[in-house]
């Protein structure tokens, strides 16, 4: 067992964690937590490859390190937009909800 | 040919120039000219091919006897609807539109006859269906509209299954085929025959309105303004006739599949008769003969194929020559018989009798020859009699049918009506008996002695006499007997149907629903995940 | 003169330039940046065409002269070609017909909806060029990602209730497909340590760590493409959505991650999938027809009828899979038809979801019921309508019948005639739904309209659903545009 | 070997109770604070797999970024629960639902006939209580087949970790070749700014992007103002003294992880990151008003990072080696002065994004023409 296994086991968890609360989580706030976690797990896999690419005096490979960086960033705007999406949804309906109102008369 | 490309272009061209409001509200006066390039390809242009020159879809016409006696008689309805429909439609709000779709169903029927390829037979064949439903619903009241639905909706399911048909056709051909007559030729050696033949029996069957596909020819004729019937009737119907002429083998013997066309046939010839006088539209009596006329031709078919004959496609043409010719005049007579007012008897009686008569088979009438024609494919045997018997029941509709305009009511003590009215039906009319005598013995190649000999006069007269006989007999003592009645029994069977319809919608719509909660499409997900990786792991 | 393989780095940056200028300077420059955008974009998309068309080759670029696996390449075949065009033309619709609604006054403060939808509007042209083009597994998720991110504020873009939570749901499904996604490149890149297209087809092969990276990925894009049954998002974003918005997303940004399905199944994994898992894809499309379009037939409204139709029509596509994954004859066909159906849905779609917004914009509403009368008062949009209609239904002469002929061939040719069955039956239901618009607007006297509607955006409507039409003269035989840079025996099964 | 093993089994577990914190949380506060450790134990997990730039960057975008835009979410969703506001400058959500209390907020679906209705979702609807976070759970058999299928992945995943053991292929070599040529040290940049430039590009063009999504659910009225309810006021001694106190340090270091980034952990968006959190720390605190979103300064420097990388991109062109290639001769300091634009314009537009849409009107003399 390296320390490199371990995480990747890690990240394997997470990503069945990030799953299951995507799926049974009502909340749209705790639907974006979930996923938040389901990224990381992700994110750690690419990292557990990295390190098994070590070579050349590095750590790790670094193509998927600047990978994870790019992924990071995304996942974080992912996370704002929906953010706000979510609070604008609460200050219209006056509920965090991912129901469907009912669309009101219009072209 | 110039001849062929102008029969499909000089339409299209006109219905182009339709794009100009200023020319649509004249176009009907204009519309005859439209099926004139028609007539003179049948006429001229007989043999002729023409390869359409476009980079990308490679279409070609070309025009066989068959295709000419079709197209020819097509034509000559149309021009005759035309200057009918000018008339009928002047000062009408919606002439605009319906020259529009008069135009573009015009367009298909001609060309179905000339399409030599699988694509433009089927883009053609499409056309005539599919526009013809402009013209069925300009009424544009609901009841218009309800038959229009259920006419589209039988147009395309027939579409679907023909569509198929012309696929699997195509997949069975030699490589890179794509003209009608090779794909067809390798039809009987391939291992899809059987299911190609019931697609393309039951999708011309539809347009044929055979039992039970026959259910919107009645609705739709009576439906459809009086110049669009009878085109739709006499012309547009044949796309069906041609269809068959085309895709069934010819030369080949299939005496299952010949046996199977004969019964299919002979329910339609004997069910349009029964169905037909009970009703009183005489509108609707037409459209009842035309479901029994063409289950005629489709016995017709039946023993060619079951003998292996190659001379059954010019007879059932010859057939369905004076049937286009006919049928088309009988609407024009009966539109025009509420407005003959006195002229009534003379005017409308007398010649729809001679046509309506000659339907049977009465000598001396187109009818006489079409029935001659059609003789020696029925043969001597049970089919033989079948036909006799169903010249009879033929005679009876048309008794009864001769009864129903007589009962129409006269609009007030009017002028005789004007003459581009009178004229079409009255050219029809003679045409229905003239073009069969002429095209008989020169195309045909049938004997005019032996036409006339004493024997074949009265083995044709005898059924009209009975049917006609007995027809008239209905009419004064069996009005108890028959009920005689507007019955439409599409509406409540559609209805029903719509109830189905409906609650199967319902079920996929609350199935919907569930599947679009986000727990249900999460778990969908990742189950589509695991279920894609284990089927991929499978087979490792 | 530009060389023509840097037409592949300006065919991405010409629309990204245009965001970010657009986010610069802002208020009305935004429009004039989109349409200078769209002018630019379509001239190099026929550039790009043009060269294939006439070489028989593709086109690579390789970012920087870092040669993959260290670097990225761009890559143009045949298929990118045609999206290539299909997008530009579907743009240049969206742009002329969407001046009129998000116009900003001169000299007016600047609002939000112009500036947020030229910008957006380009950020997805930019998304979509980069999946037409992307040679590298990773380059295209954040060219997925690029799309999503401009395709949900377009959703929400009328900032309605209903709307911010379409948009919200959409955003939420659609970025766990996008981790699936990023799951399956990991674990490429631990098996084969690279991502590019060309390298990987080289190297892979079927073993757990490739068939676990299809599953993942075909199942996240699948999300994307709201495959059913993974289409909650779709049917409200893309009837909320303003027509030009919904236009761009029903025709064009599903097919970014169908594309990406397709890179994967037979560019960059060849022989991984298998038959079982491509008959599962395909079974999924048929659901997808036979249940999206009853449903759309149950639609009492305009947009949310046509939103359920791509439910359907997307269906069609993923026929592709076992149609086209075996080498031969009938495959090429499928191929062919397949991608006509993209094309050809693509362009129908657009005028379908721009007629029903002139529709709306006149009527005040999208209720089908109160139709009746529409096609005297707005004859050319119901005509454009109809023809779209024409092509959903398959009927000749249109893109979709070519489309739907060729798939038929191939099934029968190849003895699967029950995917056949499913395309016929879409058929009758596509025109079912059209036929219920259709026929209560052929009847009645004209209806009162609330607005004016003036000819030139009747006439954009109209001029795409004439593409629709015109793209029936594609004749049916194996496209050699489309099979630029194919390999000879595009195999998905072993 | 062991102990240090043994201390990963430690973070591990550590870092996967916090996720099933973050999952099982009664409060939606709780599981955002829960995530928040878990992003900065997982930066520690990132050390341990020798992966420094990704280790500062979740610090400072996975945990820090995104935990403030989180922990102001949860905050402003239980304000509404709790009618005291609990976090200065935020109020109560302005329109608790005027429209939808006219008796629309029943479940709704999206369809039906005119006829015959279809039946209404079987959704959690009614369960949806403002502010609660609890309750609305999916029924057990859905629970038990998401457990199943989401095991049913990780087994696949771990199973693959454990099948592949051994070392993963790794261009690590070839990134490391190419550095000298670049004037660079760190593999990371080098990938991120030149090889795969690409994708850092495009994905700056999503940063944009996000924040016009962000931008687009302004209301109409308020377009062109600033972020937040209202002014922060100054206030709270504490807070004052630090956003003076750390703001000189921050700038500084952010130079500095920038500078290194050329040759040790670092670079543009982890200094962009840290810059984010002094300027959040500022505006929280009161000393800087956010500014209006529709300031043409505010947008000229957002798009300038950007806009640069591109132009240097383009003029690539010039190049034998063409676009997002660098000249040999000046390579290094051509990369070290995009990066100091990016920074810049990253900064900002993370601090943006953590602000969210505009909610005061703006100044009539702000606004942009």
């Amino acid at each position: 067992m390296t320390p490199a296994t371990l995480y990747g086991l890690c990240s394997a968890v997470l990503v069945g964690a990030g799953l299951y609360g995507m799926l049974v989580n009502p909340q749209p706030l705790r639907k974006i937590l979930s996923l938040n976690l389901l990224g990381s797990g992700t994110f750690l896999l690419f990292g557990v490859i990295a390190r098994r690419g070590a070579a050349a005096g590095l750590g790790g490979d670094p193509v998927p390190q600047a990978m994870v960086i790019t992924g990071i960033v995304v996942a974080f705007s992912a996370t704002a937009l929906a953010v706000a999406l979510l609070l604008r949804v609460f200050q219209e309906t006056g509920r965090p909800t991912l129901d469907q109102p009912a669309p009101k008369d219009g072209g | 040919m110039i001849w062929l490309g102008a029969t499909v272009g000089v339409p299209l061209a006109m219905l182009l120039a339709c794009v100009l409001p200023g020319v649509r509200y004249r176009m009907t006066n204009w519309l005859a000219l439209a099926a004139v390039p028609g007539l003179g390809a049948a006429l001229f242009a007989s043999g002729a091919s023409l390869d359409l020159p476009p980079l990308l879809l490679r279409l070609r016409l070309s025009l066989d006897g068959p295709g000419a006696l079709l197209l020819g008689a097509a034509a000559l309805l149309w021009i005759a609807g035309g200057v009918y429909a000018a008339a009928w439609l002047r000062g009408d709000a919606r002439r605009g539109r319906i020259a529009v779709w008069w135009l573009l169903t015009l367009a298909g029927s001609l060309g179905v006859f000339i399409a030599a390829d699988l694509v433009s037979f089927y883009l053609l064949f499409s056309m005539v269906s599919l526009a013809a439903y402009g013209l069925v619903i300009e009424g544009a009241t609901p009841d218009a509209l309800r038959v229009g639905l259920i006419y589209v909706a039988l147009a395309i399911f027939g579409e679907a299954l023909l569509l198929m048909g012309f696929v699997m056709l195509a997949v069975s051909a030699p490589d890179g085929a794509s003209l009608i007559r090779d794909v067809v030729a390798a039809l009987p050696a391939s291992p899809r025959s059987n299911a190609i033949l019931t697609l393309i029996i039951l999708g011309f069957g539809v347009k044929l309105g055979m039992v039970p596909f026959h259910v919107w020819m009645p609705i739709t004729y009576r439906t459809a303004p009086v110049p669009a019937a009878a085109v739709l009737s006499g012309a547009a119907v044949k796309a069906g006739v041609i269809g068959l002429i085309r895709f069934l083998p010819s030369g080949v013997a299939l005496p299952g599949w010949g046996q199977v066309l004969v019964v299919l046939g002979f329910i339609s010839a004997f069910y349009g008769v029964l169905a037909g006088v009970r009703q009183s539209d005489p509108r609707t009596v037409l459209a009842f003969s035309s479901v029994s006329q063409m289950g005629v031709v489709i016995a017709v078919f039946g023993m060619g194929l079951i003998a292996g004959d190659t001379g059954v496609a010019l007879a059932a043409a010859f057939y369905g020559v004076h049937h286009t010719l006919v049928k088309g005049g009988l609407f024009l007579g009966v539109g025009l018989a509420p407005l003959a007012g006195a002229w009534r008897n003379r005017l409308v009686l007398v010649p729809a009798a001679i046509m309506a008569l000659g339907m049977a088979g009465l000598p001396l009438t187109g009818g006489f020859l079409a029935k001659l024609a059609i003789k020696p494919v029925l043969g001597d045997g049970l089919a033989g009699l079948l036909g006799t018997v169903s010249s009879a029941a033929t005679a009876l509709l048309m008794t009864h049918f001769l009864f129903r305009v007589a009962a129409l009511p006269k609009a007030a003590p009017a002028p005789p009506p004007g003459r581009d009215l009178r004229w079409p039906w009255l050219a029809v009319a003679v045409a229905s008996v003239l073009v069969p005598w002429g095209l008989y013995p020169a195309v045909l190649g049938g004997s005019v002695t032996y036409a006339l000999s004493a024997s074949s006069l009265w083995r044709s007269l005898w059924p009209v006499l009975v049917g006609g006989g007995l027809g008239f007999a209905m009419q004064r003592w069996g009005g108890s007997v028959i009920l005689v009645r507007d019955s439409n029994v599409i509406v409540p069977v559609s209805a029903r149907v719509d109830r189905i319809m409906i609650g199967l919608g319902i079920a996929v719509e609350r199935f919907d629903i569930v599947l679009r909660e986000w727990p249900v499409a999460m778990l969908s997900l990742i189950a589509m995940a695991v279920a894609l990786a284990v089927l991929m792991l499978a087979p490792i | 003169m530009i060389a023509a393989p840097a037409l592949l780095v300006l065919a991405i940056m010409a629309p990204a330039t245009g965001v970010v200028l657009a986010f610069a300077f802002g208020g009305r420059a935004a429009e004039w940046i989109a349409i200078a955008t769209t002018v630019a974009g379509a001239a190099i998309a026929a550039g790009i065409a043009a060269t294939l068309w006439s070489t028989g080759l593709p086109l690579r670029y390789v970012i920087g002269d870092w040669a993959p696996p260290l670097g990225i390449a761009l890559r143009a075949d045949g298929l990118s070609a045609i999206m290539l065009l299909t997008s530009a033309v579907v743009m240049g619709a969206v742009v002329l017909f969407a001046r009129e609604t998000f116009a900003q006054r001169p000299g007016a403060p600047e609002t939000r909806t112009p500036l947020i939808f030229w910008t957006m509007l380009m950020g997805v042209w930019a998304g979509l060029n980069a999946v037409w083009l992307a040679g590298d597994l990773f380059t295209l998720y954040v060219a997925l990602e690029l799309l999503t991110f401009s395709a949900v504020p377009l959703v929400s873009l009328e900032g309605k209730p209903e709307t911010l939570v379409a948009a919200l749901r959409y955003m939420l499904f659609a970025l766990v497909g996008s981790v699936l996604y990023l799951l399956g490149c990991a674990l490429l890149y631990g098996g084969y340590g690279t991502l590019d297209l060309e390298l990987l087809a080289h190297a892979v092969r079927a073993e757990p760590v490739t068939v676990l990276a299809a599953a993942l990925m075909t199942a996240g894009l699948a999300a994307k493409t709201a495959l059913f049954p993974l289409h909650l998002w779709l049917p409200p974003a893309h009837a909320g959505a303003p027509a030009a918005a919904s236009a761009l997303l029903s025709a064009l940004v599903v097919k970014g991650s169908f594309i990406l399905i397709v890179r994967l199944w037979f560019d960059a994994l060849p022989g991984v999938a298998g038959a079982g898992a491509a008959t599962l894809l395909a079974a999924m499309g048929a659901a997808a027809i036979i249940c999206g379009s009853i449903v759309a037939l149950r639609q009492a409204r305009l947009k949310l009828m046509i939103a359920y139709s791509t439910v359907a029509q997307i269906g069609y596509l993923f026929f592709l899979f076992p149609l086209a994954g075996a080498a031969g004859h009938w495959s090429r066909i499928a191929w062919t038809g397949g991608m006509m159906q993209l094309v050809a849905h693509a362009v129908a779609k657009a005028a379908m979801f721009l007629a029903a917004g002139l529709i709306g914009e006149a009527l005040g509403h999208d209720r089908i019921a109160g139709f009746a009368g529409l096609g005297r008062a707005l004859p050319v949009v119901m005509l454009a309508f109809g023809l779209a209609g024409m092509s959903l239904m398959g009927l000749p002469p249109s893109g979709g019948f070519v489309a739907k002929a060729m798939l038929l061939t191939a099934s029968v040719g190849e003895g699967q005639w029950w995917w056949a069955v499913v395309i016929l039956i879409g058929g009758l239901l596509a025109a079912g739904y059209t036929f219920r618009v259709l026929a209560p607007a052929l009847a009645g006297g004209p209806v009162p309209l609330v607005a004016p509607i003036p000819r030139s955006r009747q006439a954009i409507v109209l001029g795409l659903a004439v593409c629709a039409l015109l793209l029936g003269l594609v004749p049916l035989r194996p496209s050699q545009l489309l099979e630029v840079g194919r390999p000879v025996a595009m195999a998905v099964s072993r | 070997m062991s102990l240090a093993l043994l201390a990963d089994g430690a973070l591990v577990l550590l870092v996967l109770g916090l996720a099933f914190w973050v999952n099982a949380a009664a409060s939606g506060f709780a599981a955002v604070v829960g995530y928040v450790a878990f992003g900065l134990l997982l930066a520690l997990a990132w050390m341990r797999l020798a992966a420094g730039d990704v280790a500062l960057t979740e610090a400072a975008v996975g945990s820090g970024a995104t935990g403030a835009v989180l922990v102001a979410a949860a905050m402003r969703l239980r304000a509404a629960a709790d009618p005291p506001p609990s976090w200065p400058g935020v109020s109560r959500p302005s329109t608790p639902n005027r429209r939808s209390a006219d008796g629309r907020d029943t479940p709704g679906h999206d369809g039906g006939g005119d006829d015959l209705a279809p039946p209404a979702p079987y959704s959690d609807s009614h369960r949806d209580v403002p502010g609660h976070d609890e309750g609305g759970k999916p029924g057990l058999s859905l629970r038990l087949a998401a457990l199943v299928l989401s095991g049913l992945v990780t087994a696949g995943l771990a199973g693959l970790v454990l099948w592949t053991a051994g070392p993963a292929p790794s261009l690590a070599e070839a990134a490391t070749r190419h550095l000298p040529g670049l004037g660079m040290g760190n593999a990371v940049t080098g990938v991120l700014i030149a090889y795969r430039a690409l994708d850092t590009l495009l994905e700056k063009v999503v940063l944009l992007l996000a924040l016009g999504g962000v931008w687009s659910l302004t209301r109409d009225r308020v377009w062109g103002g600033r972020p937040f309810p209202r002014a922060i006021p100054a206030g709270n001694g504490a807070l004052i003294l630090l956003a003076r106190l750390l703001p000189p340090i921050g700038i500084v270091v952010a130079v500095y992880v920038l500078w290194v980034g050329a040759t040790d952990p670092g670079g543009a968006f982890q200094g962009g990151a840290i810059l984010t959190a002094m300027w959040i720390l500022v505006m929280l605190a009161g000393l800087r008003d956010a500014p209006p979103i529709g300031s043409r300064r505010l947008r000229l420097a957002v798009a300038a990072g950007p806009a640069a990388f591109l132009a240097v991109g383009l003029a690539g062109f010039v190049l034998p080696t063409g676009f997002l290639s660098y000249p040999e001769s000046i390579a290094k300091p051509l990369i070290i002065a995009v990066e100091a634009v990016l920074t810049l314009s990253i900064a900002l537009i993370l601090g943006l994004l953590v602000a969210g849409p505009a909610e005061r009107p703006p100044d009539p003399a702000e606004r942009l023409r």
